[in-house]
């Protein structure tokens, strides 16, 4: 994500709107871009989803395997997420083994699922500290135009809650839903200026000199947090981006029911 | 290989009711990606792929720039989640021959004489995968680089022939091709009928292998129509656009 | 998570005999390495850490050079017998993030624009752990820098707070951190309270949250204050040096 | 194989040869190279062979092993095989992991020799689902003339075709030559403006538009094959090029005996 | 170690003194720096050790775990050794693998333990050719300023002998002392011109053309050693420099008692 | 270590006949593969081991390259089939280690001051082991060196001596290395008697070590007159090849 650079008109233009409050593609500093989930579209997967943010295109799939657990969780079912940054999504991604960016990805959205204990593992043990059902849980960025962390969040949240374990394929019994407990949704704002926005763009990231990603459940409850970006946050913006994301967690909360 | 497995019912039929050289319902679309340059989807039978163009641009690494023509670098790439088992992300050995044999096709069509020192950056991407996703990754491939305008002699469809329990059926699924004697993954110029990617395993006699040739030669024309018509729905959807913005 | 593990007492005490906002003990001393730049070395609880600074000197790789300003690149390594079970060597995914959001909060406070295109190359290294180590390092870092001369707006003083048994508590240790239902590591600008560096994961309410964010602010202070004091033991200990020399 | 370019007046002088149906080393478009097969050259494997076309030497190695099968072969041995285009052979090979060209030639040798059937691995199986014996095929490329396909194929066809599975040193009862079922040949032609030739040197291969390489069982049947580089074949040149291929099985079957 | 380059002055000024028989520092040739030795500085190592050689300072770790033991020594633990050049100890020093100095480095420490016989492995056995502890060394260098070799080497060995066989921890028994057998010291020479020199810095090392390092052990026994850098020693030199090591040995490891 | 095994009968003879001081029998190629500048194939006992060199050339990577003189770069790899178990391809922290000290006795006698930023590429491949290949290999790399016409100050012979039962005994087989007590392989130039490569592990007393060093330093003139007779041999081989073409 590092070779780009946006053009100081650009930069100015992104500003000046944004001082008014307004942003490029006619958002309020608070308004989401149209978002779209398609679950179920990967037929090879345990389950699926495709999700939009504007442009933004990410693809998350889960697949199960039957594995020994960790010896310290020997009743608990393994959940491992990995992102890929695919050159074909934007100019700037290269081929190679996963970045800082795509690393930081997959781990804090890691995070907001496992801490939130969306997955009830211990419902994924099949015979203590023998065999437990693995998760992998593998997203790609088909398209990238700003704000993966809560288009990928978002995929893989709806691609679990669509899951079905293949129980019947491994003579473990019949298939079944995969266990998930609650809908925990992430939500990330920018900093521009003195401006707080929503779900960024390619370019409001460009210029953004901080970055606040929030996951919160059902309850809104905080279940997980990352700043990125050298830019500072004051306490008072850290409380308000808080407040705001568990709002617009209800808000998407609603469109994947 | 179970004997007792019909490949072809009595009927001339296949196990999905196709007869022995019908291709797989088979869809295309173009420009489905706004970053790249270029870029398609296509599905056929349960393969999904995506491609994608970026190019001609500064070539990368620059030890490979060539002084008097462009390169064309295609990645071969299966996701995680397209196949029974999850596979590991990154090359394998496999991806890595794909690729390359990919890129070799697609430069006996591109006019890479045109951009000295450039690359031609190709992306295909196996979102599932029901064999023969070589094929349609450089089916879907040149679609993506004449969305992108790259400068071509012609499409390159492609399409593979195989043999099951004796008989010679086009355009294999999975199922088949678990009980497959022979695979046999050609791509074609239509224009000139000339072969840039082919590829051979199993067993076949002469005279199959001729016979083979022949099925797979007349099935990539019949999916050059298909391309044909996916870069048609894409200008007119272009054109569309523009009347509307004028 | 056992809930017999009384995790504060009904004298506010904790397992080591602190109070719910009381840091461990802790020591830095800076300058302690001859061939860095800047150096320090940190201790909190049974942490042990050194970080060390070179710079700023040439950017490698080439292409991460920024034309306008330096870049701060942090190297968070947790030595193979720093843990319970021996580590490997070598960067996993873990300290890949760790570092990356380390060298972010140092850009935060480094004067960068002052030097283009060059690097500042700051190491810490884990020589023990006992929860807490990013925060520690992140301290730890910014006393090196200092002690390098970098100029900066401000040192970065970084602690956790984490929550126990429904109990927000300081600058959780490892046995605590063992029965943790939540982190949040963060650290601050002392001068404006900005906050630079901030994770959480686990489970708070909104109201649990906006209490560890003051407690967490508030220890900074104490550790910003720490900071100062080794800069300053290390200023007067060159300037005796000098005395002498003169 | 990058970094070579042939001289302007190499290239031309080649062109004008092969119009007049000869070429730089006399020989005449369907001519092989003088070829040479040794086996039993390396005393530590299992079976060995040195093969020379020209000047191109490569030396083919099997090693073997008792492994466990894969879970859908239960009772079948597994063969693999590796090219290592050390720079030793040549001065446009580097150090480092097999790139696209090594591994390509690896894969079409070991489909040339899998795809024959040529081992019966089914007789290379120990305790169905438990022991198998496990097939290490390593080719090292010595030195580096052109028609590496060729070349490398051959030795491992001698290699396998010689080799002892060392049962008595696994305590597997006594030593018994690898079974072999049939000698799979790969003969490789390179188009040069119209002209095919066979066995190309590696001028021929730098200055010639696309190769194909066949692999025929001694029935006259195919077994595998594999085009390369950008340039095209009519159907005409592949028919022609496969019955090329055939005869030149046959010549090179009576080398091997 | 290979992009530093000592200026010719300093170059000219260390040959200057050495012909007059002193060094830079104030040393004699034979005379080492001051050498401190803290064992136990890491509570989470079954045996630690901080050494310094004057500006030179390394830390060795010593982790024990339970493992299968390797087939052809069933009833033998196991000993690896690793040395990581971190880039904190030096401004030549570069993130990633070890290079070829840091592998030679931690081969030729090894060698001096293992040669030795320093570590009873024959008592680091559980259960023959089922459980044996394995021992992983760990060397980092915190500082660099020359000599690394002997630094490490001490170290290693401060860290052995002090180490505690942590048996209790994994229901093997109680926790015993790693059995140690003597203590083999390591002592390296470097040439410069036609002096030799003991514990040459790094300024020393810069300019000096060859490097012998010699491990002996209690009985004065040579155990390992190996030079290095592309200058010569004459047999007389090497049969020099080894008894001049044999007394530092004795003199080092008075020491560490 | 079986102290049953008699390593020297009441004869003087060793398990294969030789006496304590004998070499294996020993043959050395020069000029053997026709791309590199310089080659040798050498066989010593059941060791078979090729050599070959390329440069004076362009030093890559380039940031290796030094201004005032060439370096050298030694690769030695053992082949996968050349040992009891397959070896895995590609480097080992052992070859590592032998290229490199290899490296450095060959920089020790070549005329790197004549070749200013280049690099003279210097590859051995162990086609077959049996206890010490890296004297092989360094004794066929200076016989390469010397056909690629690279200007040294002398050749390198090399070999070890080792201590089995407590004989010391000249170049170890692998046999007899299975029971050794001590190994320890040099490399002289001949025309000085200098050390340029020296390597010991085991046990030695300080009079065996000069004993060793002496049987040694004798064998290695021995193999250096077998060096100088593959050259011989290969010369008059081109001079032949000459007088035939004039």
């Amino acid at each position: 994500m590092s070779r780009s650079v946006v053009s100081e008109i650009r930069r100015n233009h992104i500003y000046e709107l944004l001082r008014k409050g307004r942003r490029m593609d006619g958002r309020e500093p608070l308004d989401l871009r149209e978002i779209s989930v398609e679950t179920g579209v990967i037929d090879t997967a345990e389950g699926s989803a495709r999700v939009r943010y504007g442009e933004t295109e990410v693809i998350a799939g889960l697949k199960m395997a039957i594995g020994t657990p960790f010896p310290d969780t020997p009743n608990k079912g393994v959940l491992t997420t990995s992102m890929e940054l695919i050159p074909m999504a934007h100019p700037d991604f290269e081929s190679g083994p996963p970045g800082g960016d795509a690393i930081e990805l997959a781990r804090v959205v890691d995070r907001g699922i496992r801490e939130s204990g969306m997955v009830d593992v211990e419902k994924l043990c099949i015979t203590p500290g023998e065999e437990v059902w693995m998760c992998f849980i593998d997203i790609y960025s088909i398209n990238y135009d700003g704000n993966l962390f809560d288009a990928a969040a978002l995929a893989v949240v709806a691609a679990l809650k669509s899951a079905i374990v293949p129980a019947s394929n491994h003579d473990k019994g019949e298939d079944f839903p995969l266990p998930v407990t609650c809908v925990p949704i992430t939500a990330t704002m920018a900093k521009i200026e003195n401006t707080l926005i929503v779900d960024p763009t390619f370019d409001e990231e460009m210029v953004s000199s901080a970055r606040l990603t929030v996951t919160s459940d059902g309850n809104g409850d905080v279940r997980a947090m990352q700043k990125g970006k050298s830019g500072a946050f004051t306490v008072e913006e850290v409380n308000y981006i808080v407040d705001v994301a568990r709002e617009k967690g209800d808000e998407i909360r609603k469109i994947i029911g | 290989m179970d004997s007792d497995i019909v490949m072809v019912d009595d009927k001339g039929k296949r196990l999905d009711g196709r007869t022995a050289d019908e291709l797989r319902p088979m869809k295309i679309e173009a420009g489905v990606l706004s970053n790249a340059d270029g870029s398609a989807y296509l599905e056929i039978g349960k393969n999904k792929v995506l491609a994608a163009v970026y190019g001609p641009r500064e070539c990368h690494p620059r030890h490979l720039q060539n002084p008097t023509r462009a390169i064309v670098q295609c990645k071969y790439n299966m996701q995680s989640y397209s196949v029974g088992d999850r596979k590991r992300p990154g090359p394998d050995r496999r991806s890595v021959e794909i690729s390359k044999i990919i890129s070799e096709a697609l430069e006996a069509v591109i006019q890479v004489e045109l951009f000295p020192r450039a690359s031609i950056d190709v992306y295909i991407e196996i979102l599932q995968a029901n064999a023969g996703t070589r094929c349609a990754g450089l089916t879907a491939a040149s679609v993506a680089l004449a969305d992108a305008g790259i400068p071509m002699r012609d499409l390159v469809p492609s399409v593979a022939v195989g043999k099951a329990n004796g008989h010679l059926l086009l355009d294999l699924n999975k199922e088949e091709d678990n009980y497959g004697e022979a695979d046999l993954p050609l791509a074609i110029v239509p224009k000139t009928n000339e072969v840039v990617l082919l590829q051979m395993d199993g067993h076949m006699t002469r005279e199959e292998f001729g016979t083979a040739m022949e099925m797979g030669v007349k099935a990539c024309h019949e999916i050059y129509e298909m391309q044909k018509d996916a870069l048609r729905r894409r200008y007119s959807t272009e054109a569309d656009e523009q009347e509307v913005e004028e």
